[in-house]
């Protein structure tokens, strides 16, 4: 692996940059490996890279039915945070951002972390009762997360309409300085190109059609288009395509897929500094560092494997945008697109063990799944080479749906009254 | 925006009229106080979620306000055919 | 020719006279012209920088593909447009217009200095630095490259413009107004059918525009059309995406192409059609051609030079070299001649060419080199003269120009059918994907299906040269400046599938979304890897198909209209009296009434000791309600609800608790037995809609059998609480037809009967712990009622309440909120209402839930009361509580405080909290901790006033 | 700098307009306060005995103000002050809802442009005397063709401030 560097950069500038390598090299599958990631994604393709570096398992192969970062990692808005209200969740979470923190340097690739802050805003006494206990929660976990009032809002956001007389007005805002974006695709390269370097095959445009199973039960290995990959060590992290490779293992999962749809304006100068979610009014919006206002849209109601969402979503997350930032009406939307959301009933991720020896699962993340792209990739490898689960992630086994302990995030925002 | 069949109205409507209500043909158990934890799991949460025909349920709430059921290939999301509650599955 | 204006021909209106300005400068034009056509007719070629390098650039095209040409227009305060293509914009009197993306000027361009470090920042470049040292990325790097990336500035203040929407249906929807298209139309009205044609430009006509010999027929087409009822002409229209099952959205511009003082109404459209049939005839893109200098303003696409001249009268140079591999660019080059501009050579790389061209050229004196290519271009803000080469590697010439036309092929504009997820197939002739399948009823004519003649030619783009690839400057994405050499990188990088190509070079994904530069960066790819065009695959095609305002997208939804605001039929007396509202759901609800300067607290104190002392009147009308009604109504909430109804006696109440499936509570609230078949139902306010969607699931899907119906009756009645020890005092002058007496109707029961004249379901029931009735009377009613029960509450000293004090009066009663005290993980048992669970009935929803392992698990989190030992001291809600305050963080935290007042009852603070093993701790000292210090609070039960009830009977 | 101003009227100051309002080929008014029942039944004969009123055969089909929205519901617009037997014991619901909703009316040739900026069906197939229940874009509606240029609109009370002002919003737009 050639380092990247100014130094190198600029070395290379006077050869016409023609001394670069590939990032990572077009493998054919072996016979068999220590271990095989199914899909690469950001979350695969971590746990790969954190198999080899970490664990010291490095016979490892990442199987991609199309190409590397090509799903969910390369389509959502890229949000970083971690301030959820559940112990679990926010240890999962946090797990990830430590490890943000210093992934550039980590993988010699800069995969753009932009500690740039995610105001989540308050529009009424729920929103702040409920943002209230997850700043007294987090704050007692250790996570970053701060109370704002409507005016520190406007200070860090200016776009931000803190009018009384809106629909849906400003009441405050928790604010996670920690939070930010990464460039996604970046993400991808990035850990593909670490793991590459530590001897991980990386096979693209390579679909699993079915997982052996032997005598015991015990997974023996993969069947691919490319042939027959002999493994005992499988860990599937294929987002919206989960269901269907569990079910090649003889697994059921309390999984559905929905289309997620997320857009982009044209580019202008800088103008919005952070992240703004708004649960109440629906809107989530960045701004790229091209320029671009990176807007999250709903899901569809609908099941859906189609990467296409229906236009009333796009409507009413632009209204809803409008509402909040009434200075963006005149801009463009330059650019929409869909993606397949894995959600669970408790809308909190899957990762661990199955009933399946020697299979293991890292799925179910919903709308939210790239914040965690290092944590899960480093949790799914953990779990792989130690044939348990971390504290970590224990709790997001799939008995969960058995007993009742779920860990409903989104339950415990419930709005009634 | 999708267009819907409604069995019952006997015409095409636009998804907005509708309410998506999951997969069809899942019975609550007449008695549920026989059923395992695994088997309750079964019945609460766990879904076909399959690549292609689809059969699942949909709520006609702001047209003629009933429940009927579907089947949907999650591909290229086309209807093969929708059918009132209580119908056998297609 | 005066300038560059042509002395005749084309579709302006040379009689009238345009004046607007350019970066400040005067500058006039005819009507009828684009921003673009005004400009070039002036001699401007130079009209933006790039994105990344900050290269000076002209006009490539003259529509939507136009990458470099990028503009903000400023049509007054909150009206400033960035990013606008000079070529789409129309031009009208007083049309202020700037370039972008330069510093100072377009002309001097500081920034340009990227340009000459162009060489540092190859594709990818950011991935390979700025990571040392690991804080410099958002402190020093990211800031910097944020400014310099971008295009033009976002508005920043509030658009005054308003926008419309509606839906459309038709039999058939035609986009795209070209020959094609208007053909289609015009069979497709013959029918009889409804039919849509819509086009993007000002006037319908596509490629027929620049195209004098047709401008007869247009016209009358054009008028025949027009003169059919059924047949729906939209110019200026753009068909943004095709959704499922035929759902086209397009956007109309109304008034962007008036000047300000002529726009009236809406600025834009946004129109939802389905339609039966979609045909699309949207034509075809000319391509580029990849040479050294194909950036130098002045360097242009062939069929652009054709519309400037012949649609708006206007040549794009005095002397003008048309490079081509396709037919296409001599016949432009023949029709430029004809219109009179000066065509001084054609050089096409291929050696074959039709002799019925070549001959064409020659007789029209215009120098041909056929086998050649262009090389070098010279030239920085214009073009000075071109460089060819045989071969582009042989013997070389210069040749003396002021433009140059590139003619490298045509692709057709399959966006609309690839939104539909119709398939392509790659066609060798065109070099370009063509439709295929669908399964949509949509089909395409015209270019586009590619049944248009453009004549033969090459596929590729990339023109031969001298230097290698890697040291080229051939540009292929202008707007984004990607380079054939940054493909080449790509692929030496080790991307191969073209969505990696296109992301790490960014090529296609400026906003004109890769129109002209898809094809070629798909066969630069290929030539490096050796493999077909195919293997590499395409990019897919997403909405919109161009830009397009949000402005436009979100219609109607904008300012008051964006939501509903739901308010009661008191809602006007309560803002009458001042109150201070909050919303809850969709409705806004009176949150407290203050008088004089009282603040949120002493209002709040005021009322709760008005209504623990005298009466209180509160307007509980958004909870909702749903009337049951049938035989089988008791056993349908016997199975919906924990508590058993079936007992119940008509005339009584009860209070029902609901669970989901899962066996956590989702809503509660009182409800009655009106007759022995009909009960009236509460929910809460933010509930109403979500629980009679339950109940009708369960009785369509799971209970079809039991007779009995469910409806809507929130916004039938308007529901007055009247509370407080002298409530039966207020209300008897009022009421006729019932017997108030404790004896006759008793805590928890209804009555039908008359009050101020009007129908009203009373019922006697209490969320305060007070003597309390409600009274639902129908809504057109409410406010009479209400003031009437006013007037007679101030005699007794009556104060109105609002949420606040209800909230403050129910958890001195410990009676829980769902959805503050309960958090959709909360079951019966946890928030002490195990008493409402039936413990003899064999099922109810939620039931078996309840009996899962974690759920009968010691330990979880119960509902308890917490009193803080400093008794002035309020618990904030949603503090967090710990059994050991001196622990290091993480800590365990063991509950939260859910409610949390100060009682002015008890003249101390109160809180209600999730506790784990909470009914286990009663007595303990717990701790919250704070920023700023730890607060004890002693564990107790949730009933902090009148626990044995006493204060029910008044 | 970003200033953002004032927004004109907010949605707390709309207001439920009180007479007509006329606009270029369409009037918006509202409806006389008429009695309104939600009518519910299993069989529709025993339905029709108990109101001893004739019901429309058909969803969509309307009879003198008696519309029927699904299989087994109907939604009867009656003069002001009928009153209905409620069928107690019979399987069937009589529910009055007369105080749930608001009418207003949309007349003239641009009515049904009006109601197209909003509500997605094709309206300009449905037939002279039909009524459905639908949306216009939340919100839910009853829409019930009178005749060729009539339309009533039944919308829930505290729904009809913001669909009166989404009406009128959509008067300069509407064509006939």
């Amino acid at each position: 692996m050639k380092r990247f560097s100014g130094f190198n950069l600029i070395g290379e500038a006077f050869r016409s940059h023609q001394g670069w390598p590939e990032h990572w090299p077009d493998k054919a599958p072996k016979a068999s490996y220590d271990a095989i990631i199914v899909g690469a994604g950001g979350h695969g393709l971590g746990a790969a890279y954190y198999l080899a570096k970490k664990y010291g398992i490095t016979n490892v192969a990442v199987i991609e039915k199309g190409w590397l970062g090509g799903g969910n990692t390369g389509r959502n808005t890229t949000i970083i945070r971690s301030n959820y209200l559940y112990d679990e969740s926010a240890h999962l979470y946090d797990h990830a951002v430590k490890l943000w923190d210093g992934l550039s340097q980590d993988l010699n690739y800069n995969i753009m972390y932009s500690k740039r802050g995610v105001l989540m805003l308050a529009h009424n006494v729920h929103d702040v009762q409920s943002f209230k206990r997850h700043i007294h929660a987090n704050r007692l976990n250790g996570v970053d997360n701060e109370w704002l009032t409507p005016e520190e809002c406007k200070a860090y956001c200016p776009p931000l309409d803190i009018s009384p007389r809106t629909r849906h007005p400003v009441l405050g805002g928790a604010l996670q300085r920690r939070g930010g974006t990464a460039r996604h695709d970046s993400v991808a390269w990035g850990y593909a190109r670490a793991a590459s370097a530590l001897g991980v095959d990386i096979i693209q445009n390579c679909a699993v059609t079915g997982i052996r199973r032997g005598a015991d039960g015990a997974v023996e290995g993969v069947e691919t288009e490319r042939g027959y990959i002999a493994c005992r060590r499988v860990g599937v992290s294929a987002a919206g395509s989960t269901s269907l490779v569990m079910k090649m293992a003889g697994l059921d999962f309390p999984l559905e897929s929905y289309p997620l749809q997320a857009l982009v304006s044209e580019p202008v100068k800088p103008i919005f500094p952070c992240v703004v979610m708004s649960n109440t009014v629906h809107a989530y919006m960045s701004q790229s560092d091209k320029g671009e206002l990176v807007i999250g849209a709903g899901t569809d109601q609908y099941t859906s494997y189609s990467q296409r969402g229906a236009f009333h979503i796009v409507e009413h997350t632009l209204a809803a945008i409008c509402e909040i930032f009434p200075i963006f009406t005149r801009m463009r939307m330059l650019r929409t697109w869909g993606g397949i959301v894995d959600v669970t009933p408790d809308r909190s991720p899957i990762l661990g063990k199955t009933p399946v020896k020697g299979l293991y699962v890292n799925c179910g993340w919903g709308t939210g799944g790239f914040k965690a792209t290092p944590g899960a990739g480093d949790l799914l490898a953990y779990t792989m080479a130690h044939d348990e689960p971390h504290k970590i992630n224990a709790p997001y086994n799939l008995d969960r749906f058995r007993n009742g302990r779920l860990i409903d995030e989104a339950a415990a925002a419930a709005v009634a009254h | 925006m999708l267009l819907i069949h409604c069995p019952y109205c006997e015409e095409a409507r636009p998804e907005v009229e509708f309410v998506y209500g999951g997969e069809a043909h899942i019975a609550r158990p007449v008695d549920p106080s026989t059923y395992s934890d695994e088997q309750w799991e079964e019945f609460l949460y766990i879904r076909s979620n399959p690549r292609g025909r689809h059969h699942e349920r949909w709520r006609h709430t702001h047209g003629c306000g009933r429940f009927f059921n579907a089947v949907r290939d999650t591909v290229t999301d086309v209807f093969e055919t929708t059918y009132k509650a209580g119908e056998a599955r297609k | 020719m005066s300038g560059f204006r042509l002395a005749d021909g084309g579709r302006i209106d040379r009689r009238t006279k345009r004046n607007f300005t350019f970066d400040g400068k005067a500058q006039w034009g005819y009507a009828g012209d684009s921003l673009a056509s005004a400009l070039l007719a002036q001699g401007q070629m130079l009209f933006g920088r790039s994105f990344k390098y900050h290269r000076p650039r002209g006009i490539l095209g003259a529509g939507v593909e136009e990458p470099n040409a990028l503009v903000t227009v400023d049509r007054g305060p909150g009206r400033r447009t960035p990013n606008l293509r000079a070529p789409s914009v129309a031009l009208h009197d007083g049309l202020v217009a700037t370039s972008q993306n330069r510093f100072p000027t377009l002309k001097t361009d500081l920034i340009a200095v990227n340009n000459v470090f162009s060489a540092f920042f190859p594709a990818g470049f950011y991935n390979k630095t700025f990571m040392w040292p690991r804080a410099a990325w958002e402190k020093v790097y990211e800031p910097i490259i944020r400014r310099l990336a971008g295009l033009g500035d976002s508005p920043t203040t509030r658009d005054p413009d308003h926008y419309d929407a509606t839906y459309a249906h038709c039999e058939t929807l035609v986009v795209g107004a070209g020959p094609a298209g208007i053909a289609a139309a015009l069979e497709a009205a013959a029918s009889g059918g409804r039919v849509i044609l819509i086009d993007e430009q000002e006037e319908i006509g596509g490629g027929a525009l620049s195209d004098p010999a047709q401008w007869a027929w247009l016209g009358e087409a054009t008028a025949k059309l027009a003169a059919m009822d059924h047949v729906t002409i939209l110019p200026r229209t753009t068909a943004i995406g095709h959704y499922h099952q035929n759902f086209v959205v397009a956007a109309e511009r109304l008034t962007d192409h008036l000047s300000v003082d002529e726009a009236e109404g809406a600025r834009e459209k946004l129109w939802r059609i389905r339609a039966g049939e979609v045909v699309l005839a949207m034509g075809a893109i000319e391509r580029p051609l990849v040479f050294e200098g194909n950036d130098v303003p002045g360097v242009m696409l062939a069929s652009a030079a054709r519309t400037f001249a012949l649609r708006y009268g206007v040549a794009v140079g005095r002397k003008v070299v048309v490079m081509a591999v396709h037919d296409s660019g001599w016949r432009d080059a023949l029709a430029l001649h004809k219109a009179g501009v000066n065509i001084a050579a054609i050089v096409d790389l291929r050696r074959d060419i039709a002799p019925e061209l070549v001959e064409a050229a020659r007789e029209a004196r215009i120098a041909c080199h056929p086998g050649y290519a262009v090389t070098a271009v010279a030239g920085s803000q214009a073009v000075k003269g071109a460089t060819i080469a045989l071969a582009g590697v042989g013997k070389v010439q210069k040749l003396d120009c002021d433009a140059v036309l590139m003619a490298g092929g045509w692709t057709p504009t399959v966006h609309l059918w690839s939104h539909a997820k119709g398939s392509l197939r790659w066609d060798d002739n065109w070099g370009a994907f063509l439709p295929d399948k669908t399964h949509e009823n949509l089909r395409c004519v015209g270019a586009c299906a590619g049944a248009w003649d453009f004549g033969k030619g090459l596929a590729g783009g990339l023109l031969p040269a001298p230097k290698p690839l890697h040291e080229s400057k051939a540009f292929v994405d202008f707007q984004n400046d990607v380079k054939a050499r940054d493909i080449g990188l790509a692929v030496q990088e080790g991307f191969r599938s073209i969505e990696h190509i296109k992301r790490y070079t960014t090529n296609g994904m400026a906003t004109d979304q890769g129109k002209t530069s898809n094809l070629n960066g798909l066969q630069i790819a290929s030539g490096v890897l050796h493999r077909p065009v195919t293997e590499i695959g395409l990019t897919t095609f997403r909405p919109p198909y161009t830009p397009q305002s949000f402005g436009a997208i979100l219609g109607h939804h904008k300012e008051a209209l964006f939501q509903p605001l739901r308010k009661t039929v008191i809602d006007d007396w309560a803002e009458a009296q001042g109150a201070v509202y909050e919303n809850v759901a969709q409705w806004r609800r009176a949150r407290y009434f203050p008088k004089g300067s009282e603040d949120m607290d002493a209002a709040v104190a005021r009322e709760c000791r008005t209504v623990r002392s005298a009466v209180g009147v509160f307007d509980a009308s958004t909870l909702g309600k749903i009337e049951v009604v049938g035989p089988d109504a008791a056993e349908f909430l016997n199975r919906m609800y924990t508590n058993p109804w079936k007992s119940l006696e008509p005339g009584r109440c009860r209070y029902g608790l609901l669970l989901g499936e899962h066996g956590f509570i989702i809503d509660d609230g009182v409800s009655a037995r009106l007759a022995p078949d009909r009960f009236h139902l509460t929910t809460t306010t933010g509930g109403a809609a979500r629980v009679l969607n339950m109940m009708e699931d369960y009785l369509q899907t799971e209970w079809s059998d039991l007779d009995v119906w469910l409806t809507s009756t929130t916004e039938q009645w308007a529901v007055i609480a009247v509370q407080g020890p002298k409530a039966r005092r207020v209300i008897e002058p009022l009421v006729e037809g019932i017997d108030l007496s404790p004896e006759a109707f008793p805590h928890m029961s209804v009555r039908e009967g008359k009050i101020c004249g009007v129908d009203t379901r009373l019922f006697r029931v209490s969320f305060t712990g007070e003597l309390g009735f409600e009274v639902n009377v129908p809504a057109e009613h409410g406010r009479m009622v209400w003031e009437a029960i006013w007037a007679e509450g101030e005699k007794h000293g009556a104060a109105a309440y609002g949420t606040e004090t209800m909230h403050v009066l129910r958890a001195e009663k410990g009676f829980i909120i769902v959805g503050q005290d309960t958090d959709g993980t909360v079951t019966p048992d946890d928030a002490g209402l195990g008493w409402a669970v039936g413990k003899k009935k064999p099922d109810f929803v939620g039931k078996r839930s309840l009996a899962r392992p974690d759920i009968v698990a010691p330990g979880r989190k119960q509902l308890v009361g917490l009193l803080t030992d400093d008794p002035q001291l309020v618990l904030e809600e949603g503090a967090q509580i710990v059994a050991d305050p001196n622990q290091p963080v993480p800590m365990t935290m063991i509950g939260h405080v859910t409610s949390s007042y100060h009682s002015a009852t008890l003249g101390r603070s109160i809180a209600m909290a999730l506790v784990a093993g909470g009914r286990d701790r009663m007595g303990e000292t717990l701790h919250i901790p704070m920023p700023d210090r730890t607060i004890s609070a002693k564990v107790v039960t949730p009933m902090f006033y009148d626990a044995e009830g006493s204060r029910l009977n008044g | 700098m970003v200033e953002i101003a004032e927004v004109a009227v907010s949605a707390a100051e709309l207001k439920l307009g009180a007479g007509p309002v006329a606009g270029a080929g369409v009037t918006l008014s509202h409806a006389g306060p008429p009695a309104r029942y939600s009518l519910r039944a299993r069989d529709a004969k025993v339905l029709s005995d108990v109101i001893g009123r004739a019901l429309p055969g058909k969803i969509g089909d309307q009879t003198d103000g008696v519309i029927c929205l699904g299989p087994d519901e109907f939604y009867a617009i009656l003069p002001e002050g009928t009153v209905l037997p409620r069928g107690e014991g019979l399987a069937v619901s009589v529910t009055d809802v007369s105080s749930r909703a608001l009418g207003l009316v949309l007349e003239g040739p641009a009515a049904i442009s009006v109601l197209a900026s909003g509500c997605p069906l094709d309206l300009a197939s449905m037939k002279v005397g039909r009524a459905t229940r639908t949306v216009f874009e939340t919100v839910e509606i009853v829409v019930w063709r009178e005749s060729e240029e009539r339309w009533h609109v039944e919308v829930w009370r505290s729904f009809a401030t913001w669909l009166w002002n989404a009406f009128v919003a959509a008067m300069p737009g509407a064509h006939g």
